[in-house]
C-alpha cells in the first residue's frame, strides 16, 4: 500500500497552482516530479563538496569522487547489475541506447547483418539504429505486435537467424503500458548467438527490475523519470563486453595514455565517460533511488497498476472512447482517443482543470501508424497520484468534450 | 479566459467542416509543416500567377486550432497577393501573441482564432499553417516556382 | 575592479572548513564553484516548473520550455551567436566537440583528408579526432608551440594545404592559460578552404567571447566550468552549417518523421538535442551567465590576469620552481613544477593548508610531453580569489617543499 | 595527521634513492598501472621460478608514495613465493584502508606508508605498485608465463 501523503514529499504540488486549482499531474512517463530529498541533495552538494572528480588531488575532489562512485554503486544495486562497473553514466535512456549503437553497433556491424526491434519502440530506440544502418549497411527488422498491444514472440522466431546481430526492445511501452517479456526474448536472441538490449526508460521507474536474471547484455534507464535530475541516465552493460567495446566519445576521464595521433583507454566504466560527468544529477539520481526504494518498487507498481486498471474502467464509460491496452500485463500508462476531438484539444480541455496529461505521437511514430491513428492523449501515473486524480480525470473529460459534440446556440459563452 | 474563449463555434465548425481540403494538381507552391509537440502536420498547396494567389489548399490532420487555421487562411489568402498574404501572416502572429489592436477588418474569420492568445500552449497550433506557407514563400521565389 | 566580497556569494567557502581552515579554491580551470543564485535557480525550477519540453500540450510544459529556450537565447547572446538556433546544447565541453567529430567529421571526411590541431590541445579536442581518423582515413596534424608557450603561426600555414578539412584548436590552454590568435587561425583555415573550429572550454568562462567576430563555424563551451551546474554545455555553429549536417544521436525531439527504417530530423538546433535535455542545467546556466555578466566578463578577465601576473612573480622566487606561461597573453592559469618534490606531493602539502591545486597531466598528455614533464602542478584563479590566496599559496609552498630538502633528524615528528 | 606522519624519511629516502629500479631481461611477468588522477605510470616486471619470485623491478614516474611503494614492494616480494606476495597485497591494501592491526613483522619497511591511511587522496597512489602486480598475476598464470 503507498501512504497516503507522498504528494507532501514533492514540493510542486503545494506551489503550482491554475487558476487555484490543484496540479493533477498525470505526464510521469515524460518525466516525474521531484521529492524534496533530491532537490536538497542538489543543493547540499554544489553548497559543500562540489569539485570535479577522479583527477582531484586534495579531499574536496575526493569526497565528490566517493560521492559519484557511491550514485554509481546504488545504481548498480537497483537494478541488481552485480558490479558497479558496469554502469556507465549518461544523459538519459537516449545516450545509452546511441552509445551501444555507436560504440557497439559501427564497429561490429557489417552489410548484411540484421537488427531486430520491435514495432513499439521509441523513437530513442529506432532513429540511432536507422544511423548506423545507413552507417553499416545492416538492416533492421521488426517483432510485430498482436491486436492485443503485446508483442508476438512467433514473430521474433521467425527474425532471428545467423544474420541477427542484436536484439533491442522496449521492457515497458510508454504508449500502451505493455510488459515485454524481455528474459523471454533475451534468451531467445542469445540462443540466436545475438546480443540484446533491453530499453528500461518506462521499468527502472515504475518496478524491481533485476538486469542478470533478465539476462540482458544493455539496459538503459532515464534519471528523470524515476524521480531523479534532468541530465542524467545510465546504461548498463555486461562488464566483459564494455571491455571488449570501443569507446563513444573521447575527451578527458576516459584514457590512459594519449599521443599525438593515437590514444588507449582507460578501464570500463570511465572509458566510456568522456569529459566532465553530470556529478550532481548522479548524485541526485542516487537520493532518488534512495526515495523510491523507501516506498517500496513493488509498492510503486501496485499502486500504479491499481490506477491504471482503475482509469481504464472509469474512461471506458467515456462516450466515443478508445482505449490502447493490453488486457494484461499494463501497468500505470494509459493512452486513448476520443471520436472527433483531436488528443491536443482533449489535453487542453483537461489542462484548464489543472489536469496534465500528454497529447501526441509519444515519440513512437511506427506504432501511432500501426494503430492507425496520428497521435493519442496519455494519462501516466506514478506513485504521487491516487483514485482522485483519476476521478478528476473522468469528470473533466466528460465534461470537456461535450463542447465538441454538436452544441445549441445558448451554450457558446464569447 | 474559458475553454469557450478557445473552442469558439466558428473554429469547431472550421475543423469539422474544413473549406479548402485538399491539393492543388498544378500547384507552384507546396509546402509542409509540422508541430513536435502535438504531432500535427500539414500540407499546404498553393498556386501563384503573376504574383496572386489563385488558389490555396490544405491537408494532413491536426488538432481542432491548426486544422480551422489552416481552412480559414486558405480561404483569406485566396486573391490576394504573395505581399498582402504576408502581410496577413505577419498580422496574424501578432493577434494570436495578444498584441493589442484590431484585427477586424482584415482578418475574417480568423479573427475567432484570437482566443489562442490566451492559451500559450496552442499558439503553435494556430500560426502551423501560416508558417508553413511563408516560409515557403522564401524559398520558392515567392511561390512562382517550386 | 572585481567586489571584494564575492566570496559571500558562494555558499561553499562558508560551508567547507578542512580542520578550521577556510577554503581556498585554486581548481577552477577543473570546475567551478557555483553561487546561490545558481542553486536558487535549479531549486526553483525543480520546486515549480518541472515537466518535459517541447512535446509538452499544458501549461506547466510550456512553461518549462519557455525557460529552457530562454536560456538558449540567454547562451546565444552571451557568446554573440546572432541567433539563438545556433546553440546545441550538449552535456559539456567534451560532447560538443565530439559532435562535430562524429556527426560533421564521419561524414564529411574522407581517406587523406587532413585535419589540423595544436600541440596544447586537451584531450577533449584530440581523442575524438583519434576515433573519426580511424572510421575515415583522415590524417592529423598539429601546430607547433613556440618556447614562449605560444602558437606558431607559421607552422599553421605550412601545415595548411587542399587537404585540409579542418582546423580545431584550444581558445585558451588549460595548462599554460595563453591565449590563441583564433581568429586569425580562423582567417587563415577559411583562406585554405578548411572550417575552424573552436574549443573554448577555458575561455567562455573568463572573457568575452564574440564568435562571430571570431568567425570560427564551430564554438564549444562548458557549464560547469563558468559557475554553472554540472551536465550541461553548448555548442555554437554556424546555422547554415548545422543545416547541412548529419545529426549526432538519434531519438525524441530530433525528428520531424521516423518509420520503421529511416527518419527525417527536425531543424536545428532541436535535429541535434536526442531525448530529454538537460532541462534544468540549461536554467542553471542561464543563472551562471546572469551572474557572470553582472560581475563584468571584462573585469573577470582583469582580475584574473592580475591573480596570475601577482602569482607568476610570487611564485618566481620559489627555489627550484620552473613555471610554465608565456610572457605576454596570459591569464589565470599557473602551471608550474619544483625540483625534486613531484605536483602530486605538492597538491598534497597544500591541500594540508586549505589549498586546492591540481597535479596531474591536466588533460594534455602530448603537451606534457613537449614540456619534458610527466605532470604539473596548476592553481588557476577565478573571480572569488583575491590576493591574499595567492599569498597563501606562495606560503605554504615554501614551508612544504622544505620538508622535501635533506632534513636533519629533529624536524621528522612520529 | 601531520605531513610528517606522510612523507616520512623512509618514504622519502626510497622515493630519493629507490631500489630495484629498472627492468629485468628475462622476466616471466611484465605489468604497467596507471593512476589516472596525478598521472603515475608504473611498470613492473618479475621474474617467477618455480612458484618463486626470484627477482622484481620496477620503473617508470610518479610521486614521492607510489615511487617509494613501489621500491619497497620490490623488496619485500623478492624471495617469497607467489601465494605470499598475494597474501602481503591483502595485508598492504588493508593497512592502507587504516583497518587496525599489527602490521609490523610482515609489512617491513611498508609500515613506513601507514600514514597513508589519513589522506584518502594518496591511498591509490600506495596500491598502484601492488595492484598492478597482483593484476597481472591472475592474467599470467600465477606470474609464470607473460
Ligand atoms: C581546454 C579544455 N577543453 C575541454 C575541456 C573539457 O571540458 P569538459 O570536461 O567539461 O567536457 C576542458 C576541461 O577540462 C578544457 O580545459
Ligand atoms: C520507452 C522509452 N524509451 C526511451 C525514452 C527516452 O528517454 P529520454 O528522453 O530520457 O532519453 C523514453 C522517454 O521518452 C521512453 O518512454
Amino acid at each position: 500500500m503507498m501512504r497516503s501523503d507522498v504528494k507532501n514529499d514533492f514540493p510542486i504540488f503545494a506551489n503550482w497552482k491554475k487558476k487555484g486549482k490543484p496540479l493533477i499531474y498525470l505526464d510521469s512517463a515524460a518525466t516525474t516530479q521531484k521529492p524534496q530529498k533530491v532537490i536538497d541533495a542538489l543543493d547540499e552538494y554544489y553548497s559543500r563538496y562540489n569539485a570535479n572528480v577522479h583527477r582531484g588531488t586534495y579531499e574536496l575532489s575526493q569526497l565528490a569522487t566517493d560521492m559519484y562512485e557511491e550514485a554509481r554503486t546504488k545504481v548498480a544495486r537497483f537494478i541488481n547489475a552485480g558490479k558497479s562497473e558496469s554502469i556507465v553514466f549518461t544523459r538519459n535512456a537516449t545516450e545509452s541506447l546511441n552509445l551501444i549503437a555507436y560504440a557497439w553497433g559501427l564497429n561490429n556491424l557489417h552489410k548484411g547483418d540484421e537488427i531486430i526491434l520491435s514495432e513499439m519502440e521509441h523513437h530513442s530506440n529506432l532513429v540511432p539504429w536507422h544511423i548506423i544502418a545507413r552507417h553499416t549497411g545492416a538492416v533492421l527488422k521488426f517483432i510485430r505486435m498482436s491486436s492485443d498491444y503485446r508483442l508476438d514472440l512467433q514473430s521474433l522466431k521467425d527474425n532471428l537467424g545467423p544474420k541477427t546481430k542484436i536484439v533491442s526492445v522496449v521492457h515497458v511501452s510508454n504508449v500502451l503500458g505493455t510488459i515485454n517479456p524481455v528474459k523471454e526474448i533475451c534468451r531467445l536472441a542469445h540462443e540466436a548467438g545475438a546480443l540484446a538490449m533491453v530499453d528500461g526508460a518506462q521499468s527502472a521507474p515504475h518496478m524491481a527490475v533485476d538486469v542478470r536474471d533478465i539476462d540482458c547484455d544493455f539496459y538503459a534507464l532515464s534519471g528523470h523519470k524515476m524521480c531523479g535530475p534532468t541530465g542524467i541516465g545510465a546504461l548498463y552493460a555486461k562488464y566483459e563486453l564494455l571491455e571488449k567495446m570501443e569507446p563513444f566519445m573521447g575527451g578527458g576521464e576516459m584514457i590512459n595514455e594519449v599521443f599525438p595521433t593515437t590514444s588507449n583507454y582507460a578501464k570500463p566504466p570511465y572509458k566510456f565517460e568522456a569529459g566532465t560527468p553530470n556529478i550532481a544529477g548522479a548524485i541526485g539520481l542516487k537520493a532518488a533511488i534512495d526515495y523510491l526504494e523507501k516506498c517500496g518498487m513493488q509498492n510503486i507498481m501496485e499502486h500504479e497498476l491499481e490506477l491504471g486498471d482503475y482509469a481504464a474502467s472509469r474512461l471506458a464509460e467515456v462516450e466515443g472512447i478508445h482505449i490502447f491496452r493490453p488486457r494484461a500485463t499494463g501497468t500505470g500508462v494509459l493512452s486513448f482517443t476520443v471520436d472527433s476531438v483531436h488528443p491536443h484539444d482533449i489535453s487542453t480541455i483537461l489542462d484548464s482543470e489543472g489536469i496534465a496529461i500528454r497529447a501526441g505521437h509519444h515519440c513512437a511514430q511506427p506504432l501511432m501508424r500501426k494503430l492507425q491513428v496520428q497521435s493519442t492523449a496519455r494519462a501516466s501515473f506514478y506513485l504521487y497520484n491516487d483514485k482522485s486524480d483519476v476521478d478528476a480525470l473522468a469528470g473533466a473529460l466528460e465534461k470537456g468534450i461535450a463542447l465538441f459534440r454538436p452544441r445549441k446556440k445558448a451554450n457558446v459563452v464569447e | 479566459m474559458s475553454l469557450n474563449d478557445l473552442f469558439t463555434e466558428i473554429i469547431l465548425d472550421h475543423y469539422q467542416h474544413p473549406h479548402n481540403h485538399g491539393i492543388i494538381a498544378g500547384a507552384t507552391l507546396t509546402s509542409r509543416g509540422f508541430n513536435e509537440s502535438c504531432g500535427d502536420d500539414i500540407q499546404i498547396s498553393v498556386l501563384v500567377k503573376d504574383g496572386v494567389i489563385a488558389d490555396a489548399k490544405f491537408s494532413g490532420a491536426g488538432c481542432s486550432i491548426s486544422q480551422a487555421s489552416a481552412s480559414i487562411m486558405t480561404d483569406l489568402v485566396r486573391g490576394k497577393t504573395v505581399e498582402e498574404a504576408r502581410q496577413l501572416a505577419g498580422m496574424f502572429y501578432e493577434m494570436v501573441k495578444g498584441t493589442e489592436g484590431d484585427y477586424g477588418e482584415e482578418m475574417g474569420d480568423a479573427i475567432s482564432l484570437q482566443g489562442v492568445s490566451k492559451f500559450p500552449v496552442r499558439v503553435k497550433c494556430a500560426t502551423l499553417a501560416w508558417h508553413t506557407l511563408e516560409e515557403s514563400f522564401a524559398k520558392t521565389n515567392n511561390g512562382e516556382n517550386k
